[in-house]
């Protein structure tokens, strides 16, 4: 039996549909979830996606956070369920306090979508194994609100306890010390601005390449589930 | 020091989407008769000098030119408030 | 702030609702016409129409559907040019008359797309002007039973250092991008191009494509007595009452600024789960019919789906309850609702056993929806407001029976000049110090300029299938993950070509687009256009846009690629300037196999370089 | 029925790019001597009811669950201010 992994919808999400196809492309099995439902249909892991969920009009992910099915997500990522947020995925998990810090526009104040040369700081997460640490790798960014900020205390915590898991090489945003994605304490849970889930095919990932830098996020929890 | 704040809302007769968005998930997290909710922008600006009249008219200049869309949005420009309209209530847990 | 309601009834005159009744027993009432932009012997023909003096609200409809920018009454007797020469091809599902066209391309697959411009409303308020914009042409497409899936946007700006330019600049292309980004869908291409005829009269265009199963499309039509009309989406406010037609129907001065519209503001998040919401009513095959509500609203979609049944069957008719409209501002009056153009609306037909299962989708996507209205046997579009009946028409005359102008045209008496001035008069560098300063002058041109700045605020990669875009001849999508068919699309237009000579202007950018069409692997297949000119009035214009329509279509004929939609867009001048004649042509392409698209970089040391042509 | 305004500021220590992005245009406007200025936002919320302090406590909840991001954020919440404090400014031209 393959490993479910599971991507919710909210009204406004808009990269579900690449996140299902990431996973179907690595051979895990994609489990649409609703906002609404409570149930996780069993699935093995969560990924939150990318888009405007309610418009981000008040403050990305911040509505969103209430929805029934975070209520689910929350309580099992409390206890070990591997969840990966996207974008605005990572904005509904900090929103939900799954994650520390916040959001916020960037320093440019536009969106900006590019594709973003990153390195991966922490493998020991369910969703960067499959890298190796230090690696250098391309993936998209598209956001408005991407800038990481926390207080000092925080980022010399997550720095410290190792879970700064992904940093730009050119800060795009004036993210503080340059974090694109973290984890929380147990590394089941990552928050990343940049959308691997659109590196994952050579006919449509960054050009030029690489093109599917973005597949290890994928395998990476894959190799998990099924090893679980 | 002139610490003046310039409020920016949308025209009545204007859609407010962002506000329309809150209204409508308050009901979802228990709030319930909420009539109506509209969201806009406030601005905190110090400039040197006095407090006097100058300075509000040059704050109101800026709103007019760059920080309201006076064709979509009003405003209204006034001194720093008094202390109970101050936003510096500590953060709830 | 104040609140709406204490506007209310205070403001207010005590309204006296001008009843079809009314009207027939007070024909001397006279009704401020002109100031709707109907002309007066437009109104003479309403009066013989009805057989009286038309109710406040019949007028409010006509005016709006009879404008220019509804009826298309100054470029019908050109644009008729596309049917007549159209290639005889097989793939063309649906073509010209319909939201937009449908191409077949493919297995069980087939692609509609359109080109619209938002010229003026984006001059008056760029960010939103450009954001319903991009909403607009998106519902088009929506409307035909598809699901959208890419945009791309030509546009025009006066001179890049203009003072106007960095206002409107800015906040069209973040409009665009707001809009578009938030509904999920790729930008894979469009233009920016600067000059100072564009100055006051920015060029706005949007174009948007969608795929669907071929045994999917819908039309905009009322079929079946006793069928339910449903409108739903967004409340109706009093957004652009009187807007997009109005100001489309006059030149835009600065010196009237009563002219200007009350301003629409889009909802994007709206928008998006409105496209989700019927996806799936589609999904299920809910609707008899279906019909987005865009310039001339309420006006224009019950007209329309009235008119396209009885047209088609001999039968048909529509009841409305005006009152039962959900509205935003309860102070509107039956004739600003009818002419309201509050966006992120549509209005379906539906079969009474349908309409719960319709209801419960609706609720799914928390999208308001209420029957307005149904469908009748009598011929006629009846609208009542709390009983009394306002509207009493036969809907083909408001629809379909507009005035249809023959205007007057020449050939400008400069033309020649502009002609005889050849390449040859303009002097060359000659020293090394003229060179360097030429190609400083290329380098410095903002035409020529990289366009990152406005490329990033724009994603094109959300749904995952953009194989081709920005920096590309035309951009691609993969439509299936199996076979990898895909389309290509590109649009090009160059209005110096087009004032040099607006025949063969008008074949060069269709040209081009055919060109970056097929540079990328793919197969021209079809045309949309969008056709952005000074007034009609002019007779000068009109030559121009009389010669830009008869060389698109010439053109198209040759080439086997029929005009499947588009879009006319006049009174792009400030008094008396009118900007150069701007016909922007898209071309849609099909590819088998997108995995074998050619990129307009070189990809391999070594390659073989090639020129083919003259 | 209440009126209540809520008022939504960054926290003094949080960078704030908007009031940044604006401080830094307005030199280029011709504005100068302005020291600082800060961006948030201001929510306009009628609530059915009395206003008493039952609705204002109301509109706290919501403004801590759901308005601001204590996080980040401190917000400020009070009843419809006086007139003078009103957004109803008619747009200049
Ligand atoms: N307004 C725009 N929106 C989206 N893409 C644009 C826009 N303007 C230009 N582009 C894209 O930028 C690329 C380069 O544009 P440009 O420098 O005008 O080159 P070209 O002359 O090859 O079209 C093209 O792929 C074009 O599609």
């Amino acid at each position: 039996m393959s490993a479910r992994v599971g991507v919710v919808t909210f009204p406004g999400s808009q990269d579900d549909q690449d996140a299902l196809r990431a996973v179907e492309l690595v051979g895990a099995e994609p489990i649409a979830l609703w906002h609404r439902e409570r149930d996780l249909r069993q699935v093995d892991a969560v990924v939150l996606p990318g888009g405007f969920s309610y418009g981000d009009y008040l403050r990305a992910g911040a509505i969103a956070r209430f929805s029934p099915v975070m209520e689910t997500i929350v309580a099992g990522a409390r206890e070990g369920l591997p969840v990966l947020g996207i974008c605005n995925g990572f904005q509904v998990l900090c929103e939900s306090h799954l994650l520390p810090g916040a959001l916020i526009r960037n320093g440019g104040m536009l969106f900006i979508n590019r594709d973003q040369r990153l390195r991966v700081d922490s493998v020991s997460t369910a969703w960067t194994a499959d890298y190796t640490a230090g690696q250098q790798i391309l993936i998209p960014i598209k956001n408005g609100e991407g800038r990481y900020t926390a207080d000092e205390h925080t980022l010399d915590e997550l720095e410290a306890e190792g879970r700064v898991v992904v940093r730009y090489l050119d800060n795009p945003n004036g993210s503080a010390r340059d974090i694109a994605g973290i984890a929380n304490a147990a590394g089941n849970v990552v928050g990343l601005m940049p959308h691997p889930e659109h590196a994952v095919e050579e006919l449509t990932g960054p050009y030029p390449g690489p093109a599917t830098d973005g597949l290890p996020f994928f395998t990476s929890i894959l190799k998990r589930l099924v090893a679980a | 020091m002139a610490r003046v704040v310039v409020d920016v809302m949308l025209k009545p007769e204007i859609l407010d989407p962002q506000g329309q968005a809150v209204q409508r998930a308050l009901p979802r997290l228990g709030f319930d008769g909420i009539v109506d909710v509209r969201q806009g922008k406030r601005f905190e600006i110090e400039l040197d000098g006095p407090a006097d009249e100058a300075a509000l008219a040059r704050a109101r200049e800026i709103a007019d030119k760059l920080l309201a869309n006076t064709v979509i949005e009003q405003y209204a420009v006034r001194f720093d408030p008094a202390e109970a309209d101050r936003v510096t209530e500590p953060a709830a847990g | 702030m104040t609140a709406p309601e204490q506007n209310r009834n205070s403001t207010r005159p005590a309204y006296v609702v001008d009843t079809v009744e009314h009207a027939a027993a007070s024909p001397d009432v006279q009704l401020p016409y002109e100031a709707l932009g109907v002309k007066p012997d437009e109104y003479d023909r309403i009066r013989e129409i009805l057989g009286r003096r038309p109710t406040s609200c019949e007028l409010a409809m006509y005016s709006v559907m009879w404008s220019e920018h509804c009826s298309y009454k100054s470029s019908k007797v050109h644009l008729k040019q596309f049917g007549e020469k159209a290639p005889d091809v097989d793939f063309l599902l649906v073509g010209p008359g319909e939201n937009a066209g449908v191409v077949d391309v493919g297995g069980d697959l087939a692609v509609t797309f359109k080109i619209e411009s938002h010229n003026h409303p984006s001059y008056v308020e760029p960010y939103q002007g450009a954001a319903t914009g991009i909403g607009g042409i998106v519902r088009d497409i929506l409307t035909m039973g598809a699901r959208p899936i890419a945009v791309m946007d030509p546009l025009r700006f006066g001179p890049a250092d203009a003072a106007d330019t960095h206002r409107v600049l800015p906040g069209v292309v973040r409009g665009i991008g707001g809009y578009g980004n938030s509904l999920g869908l790729p930008n894979i291409g469009g233009e920016i191009v600067f000059d100072p005829c564009y100055a006051g009269n920015p060029l706005v265009n949007a174009l948007a494509v969608g795929v669907m199963k071929k045994s999917e499309i819908k039309l905009a039509q009322a079929h079946g007595p006793g069928n339910k009309v449903i409108l739903f989406g967004a409340r109706t406010g009093g957004d652009g009452i009187g807007g997009a037609s109005v100001l489309a129907s006059a030149t835009f001065d600065d010196g009237r600024p009563s002219k200007r519209p009350s301003v629409q503001v889009g909802d994007p998040f709206m928008e998006k789960v409105l496209i989700e919401c019927c996806l799936e009513i589609f999904a299920e095959d809910l609707v008899v019919g279906i019909q987005d509500l865009g310039a001339a609203g309420l006006s224009c979609s019950t007209s329309e789906l009235a008119a396209a049944a009885l047209q088609q069957t001999g039968v048909g008719g529509m009841d409305v309850q005006l009152d039962l409209v959900p509205l935003r501002d309860a102070t509107l009056l039956p004739e600003e609702i009818l002419m309201s153009e509050s966006q992120e609306r549509m209005m379906a037909v539906v079969t009474p056993a349908d309409v719960e299962r319709f209801f419960g989708i609706c609720e799914k996507w928390d999208v308001t929806a209420t029957v307005v209205g149904t469908v009748t046997d009598t011929g006629r579009l009846r609208i009542t407001w709390h009983g009394e009946t306002v509207v009493d028409v036969d809907p083909r005359t408001v629809a379909h029976q507009g005035p249809v102008y023959h205007r007057p045209y020449h050939r400008p008496a400069w033309q020649d000049e502009l002609q005889a001035a050849t390449p040859d008069s303009l002097s060359r560098p000659k020293t090394g110090e003229e060179l360097r300063e030429t190609v400083l002058r290329l380098a410095g041109d903002p035409n020529l300029a990289d366009k990152r700045w406005v490329i990033e605020q724009y994603d094109h990669r959300v749904r995952g299938n953009t194989v081709l875009a920005h920096g590309e001849d035309s951009g691609m999508l993969r439509l299936d993950d199996e076979s990898n068919l895909g389309i290509a699309l590109a649009t090009d237009g160059n209005g110096r070509y087009a004032k040099l000579d607006p025949y063969t202007g008008a074949q060069l950018a269709l040209a081009e687009a055919y060109r970056n069409v097929a540079a990328t692997g793919a197969r021209p297949l079809a045309v949309t256009d969008c056709l952005n000119f000074g007034s009609p009035e002019d007779p000068e214009v009109m030559w121009q846009f009389a010669e830009a329509t008869r060389g698109l279509a010439d053109a198209c004929q040759v080439l086997g690629t029929p005009v499947t939609g588009g879009n006319v867009s006049f009174y792009n001048q400030t008094n008396e300037q009118a900007i150069h004649p701007t016909p922007v042509v898209g071309v849609l392409g099909v590819i088998d196999d997108v995995s074998r698209r050619t990129r307009s970089a070189f990809e391999h040391e070594g390659d073989v370089l090639l020129l083919l042509g003259e």
